[in-house]
């Protein structure tokens, strides 16, 4: 038997999570609309002053990504374990975090990167120069990933409890503020026009970090809740 | 060659059974027997290594599965109460994808042929979602085919199936003890494989 | 042994509590307010040294496969999470009179409350798993990411606040009188044995609900009778 | 130096006695919380070991 390579296992399930994911647009969708209503109703909690809203743009950005992501988590593991397939993955004879990986890039992908794409527009809501735009976006890009890291392990360690939801949250978001405080932190940098570059080393870090242990933590997580 | 020597397991704080010895050598087949909650799925489980067992163990050709791992997984083909199978793919989707991940690859041939065997002809490409429960039992049992597992685990495979598909499983049951193939099975229907002498094990 | 250590937490108390409030002199500056440090800094330093214990019998638990350490761990993570609630409330009634705030973002602060925060998710995903096997291990994995975590997560916060203000009131450095070391080391001396006490008496507890089914705990004295 | 000083914690007394009576009060909970726990399951297992008898 021709044994597939790890990055083979890699595409066929990221592939197979995005073709799932495009047959279900709608809960994409409503991730991205969650996003978009919770940063939108920020102005109209707090009043339309442009200099107050351009101060607190890159802390509301991220608690709403952050949120949005906590919202999308329930769906990571949770479809595959109520139809039996999750158990068909811890019998792949290849390294399970690795298909752990792939789940979490693809959920990722249609969870994540949406908010990242989104977040340009917000930011002109709020006023945002190009510049401190510009950071939001690779602060992003560096953090909801880690996020989604983070989240995986969460979801799996809940995994077909009830009230799953909730609970996901309070396990999952103290372990998340160091990425809001570092990805909230890079935009008010440039905004106060200090060092933008330490704060995106740390979060780069802190992805680098979460992709070396989460996948193998979350994999004994599944293993741990399917018992 | 399976060996289970004093294997005892218990869910939450019942204990379930203790003290179960048996082998399997290839061409063999068990069904295991008892009445509901007696453990038929957790022994099941625990032979897939889902389940830590609290003492005893489960060795695989002389090694502990525990040590194989993944060269357990390799030659082993677990099918659940559960069809493993997603609503929003269609039958030959779910196969490739099903036996890409076990590591095989698989033409699109290959897999029409075992859907057609198990009686899908013309629901190839049909979501499953639009399929009666019989006919994603078939679905789900087309893997067997697909795969080259020497030790099958079937929990409950007959549930849903009409008369026609419960003979198709004789059949195919037969054949994999003929290539020596091991088949370990739970079923509350009866299930005759001619030719062979199905070995029984009761739980209490 | 609970009521060695009940008995000699009890004692230790007695003596703390003297110390704390007729030998040890009034601060300079604080006036007697300081006097709250002798139930605050034990109780902080515990509640986060707790944790780690905690995190640390969790681990044992999920490696090794013992039931024993897994019920310390969840017999800790309550008073370790009332002593972080407990560390919280004393520093603001100690904040509000020093700093005239009840709440500053300061990063020991909020380290504290996500601390509690991580107790709480401990005793939550507990709680909510009914198979006390799985229970023991997921929560366990739960407890090492958090102690991993909480490094991180104090590093980030104080970093966060220096950029933020440079507000952190501390401790002016005066040297401390003797008699208020003595007062501190007895007081933590005491919430120790309390601790200690409290989780030993949880964990029995703990051991009779899990081995309910076992030969030895229908033979104990306190159920004949 | 006489009591009602000494409970004026000069002017501090809300802080310092709120510090200190929330600890009391959150040590006599836990306690009484253990007891209480302990009080029932022995009586559970009182229970189920009488069923057995009888």
């Amino acid at each position: 038997m021709n044994k597939l390579s790890l990055i083979g296992l890699l595409s066929i399930m990221i592939r197979r999570d995005l073709v799932l994911a495009m047959r279900r647009r709608a809960d994409v969708v409503t991730t991205l609309i969650f996003f978009v209503i919770v940063v939108s109703l920020f102005p109209l909690g707090v009043g339309p002053e442009a200099d107050m809203l351009r101060n607190m743009a890159p802390g509301v950005i991220w608690v709403a990504a952050l949120l949005a992501s906590m919202l999308s988590l329930g769906r990571l593991f949770s479809a595959d374990h109520l139809d039996g397939t999750l158990e068909q993955m811890l019998l792949v004879p290849q390294s399970l975090s690795v298909l752990v990986l792939a789940k979490i890039l693809a959920h990722w992908m249609v969870s994540g990167l949406p908010l990242v794409i989104m977040a340009p527009v917000l930011g002109l809501q709020f006023d945002m120069t190009a510049q401190s735009i510009g950071v939001l976006i690779i602060a992003l890009l560096l953090g909801t990933p880690t996020l989604s890291m983070i989240g995986a392990v969460g979801a799996a360690l809940t995994l077909g409890l009830r009230g799953g939801g909730a609970l996901v949250s309070l396990l999952v978001l103290p372990l998340c503020i160091p990425v809001l405080i570092f990805g909230a932190g890079a935009v008010e940098a440039v905004i106060s026009g200090t060092s933008v570059s330490s704060h995106l080393s740390l979060l780069g870090a802190l992805l680098v970090m979460a992709l070396a242990f989460t996948p193998w933590v979350t994999a004994l997580a599944l293993r741990i809740s399917m018992e | 060659m399976l060996e289970i020597s004093n294997l005892a397991c218990s869910r939450g704080d019942h204990l379930l059974f203790s003290g179960l010895n048996f082998s399997l050598s290839p061409g063999e087949l068990l069904q295991v027997q008892g009445a509901n909650g007696s453990g038929k799925t957790s022994l099941l489980r625990t032979l897939c290594g889902f389940i830590m067992p609290d003492t005893g163990e489960i060795l695989w050709h002389g090694q502990n599965i525990r040590e194989l791992g993944d060269q357990f997984y390799a030659e082993i083909i677990y099918l659940g109460h559960l069809n493993a199978i997603k609503d929003e793919l269609n039958a030959l989707e779910n196969l490739r994808i099903g036996a890409g991940l076990a590591g095989c690859k698989m033409d699109d041939k290959q897999v029409i042929a075992a859907l057609r065997r198990l009686g899908l002809r013309g629901r190839e490409t049909l979501p499953v979602k639009v399929l009666s429960q019989g006919q994603r039992r078939r679905v789900a049992l087309a893997r067997l085919l697909l795969s080259n597992a020497s030790l099958w685990i079937l929990d409950e495979p007959l549930t849903a199936l009409d008369v026609g598909a419960v003979e198709l499983m004789q059949e195919l049951i037969s054949e994999h003890l003929v290539n020596n193939g091991m088949v370990i099975y739970t079923t509350h229907q009866p299930l005759e494989v001619v030719g062979v002498a199905t070995r029984r094990l009761a739980l209490t | 042994m609970v009521p060695w250590f009940a008995c000699s937490a009890a004692i230790m108390f007695v003596a703390g509590l003297y110390i704390s409030f007729f030998v040890a002199p009034t601060d300079v500056q604080q006036s007697e307010a300081y006097r709250i440090m002798f139930i605050h800094v034990p109780v902080s330093i515990l509640s986060m040294f707790i944790y780690l214990v905690m995190a640390g019998y969790a681990a044992l638990g999920l490696i090794f496969n013992t039931r024993l350490s897994s019920m310390m761990a969840s017999a800790l993570a309550p008073t370790g999470a009332l002593l972080a609630f407990l560390s919280l409330w004393t520093g603001a009634l100690w904040g509000k009179p020093m700093w005239g705030a009840w709440w500053v973002w300061d990063a020991r602060l909020t380290s504290e409350l996500i601390l509690l925060f991580l107790y709480l998710g401990f005793i939550a995903l507990h709680a909510s798993i009914d198979d006390p096997r799985r229970a023991d291990r997921a929560s366990a994995l739960l407890a090492i990411l958090g102690s991993v975590n909480v490094p991180i997560i104090y590093f980030s916060v104080q970093w966060w606040n220096t950029l933020h203000q440079g507000a952190s009131v501390k401790l002016t450095g005066t040297s401390m009188h003797v008699a208020m070391q003595q007062g501190m080391y007895t007081m933590m001396l005491a919430v120790w044995l309390y601790a200690i006490t409290i989780s030993l008496i949880r964990v029995r507890s703990i051991i009779l609900e899990r081995e309910s089914k076992a030969q030895w705990v229908s033979e104990l004295m306190e159920i004949k009778r | 130096m006489n009591w009602g000083e000494f409970f004026a914690m000069n002017g501090y007394a809300w802080y310092v006695w709120g510090s200190f009576g929330m600890a009391l009060l959150i040590f006599i909970v836990e306690m009484v919380m253990v007891r209480h726990r302990r009080t029932v399951i022995l009586q559970q297992l009182r229970l189920t070991s009488n069923a057995e008898d009888l």
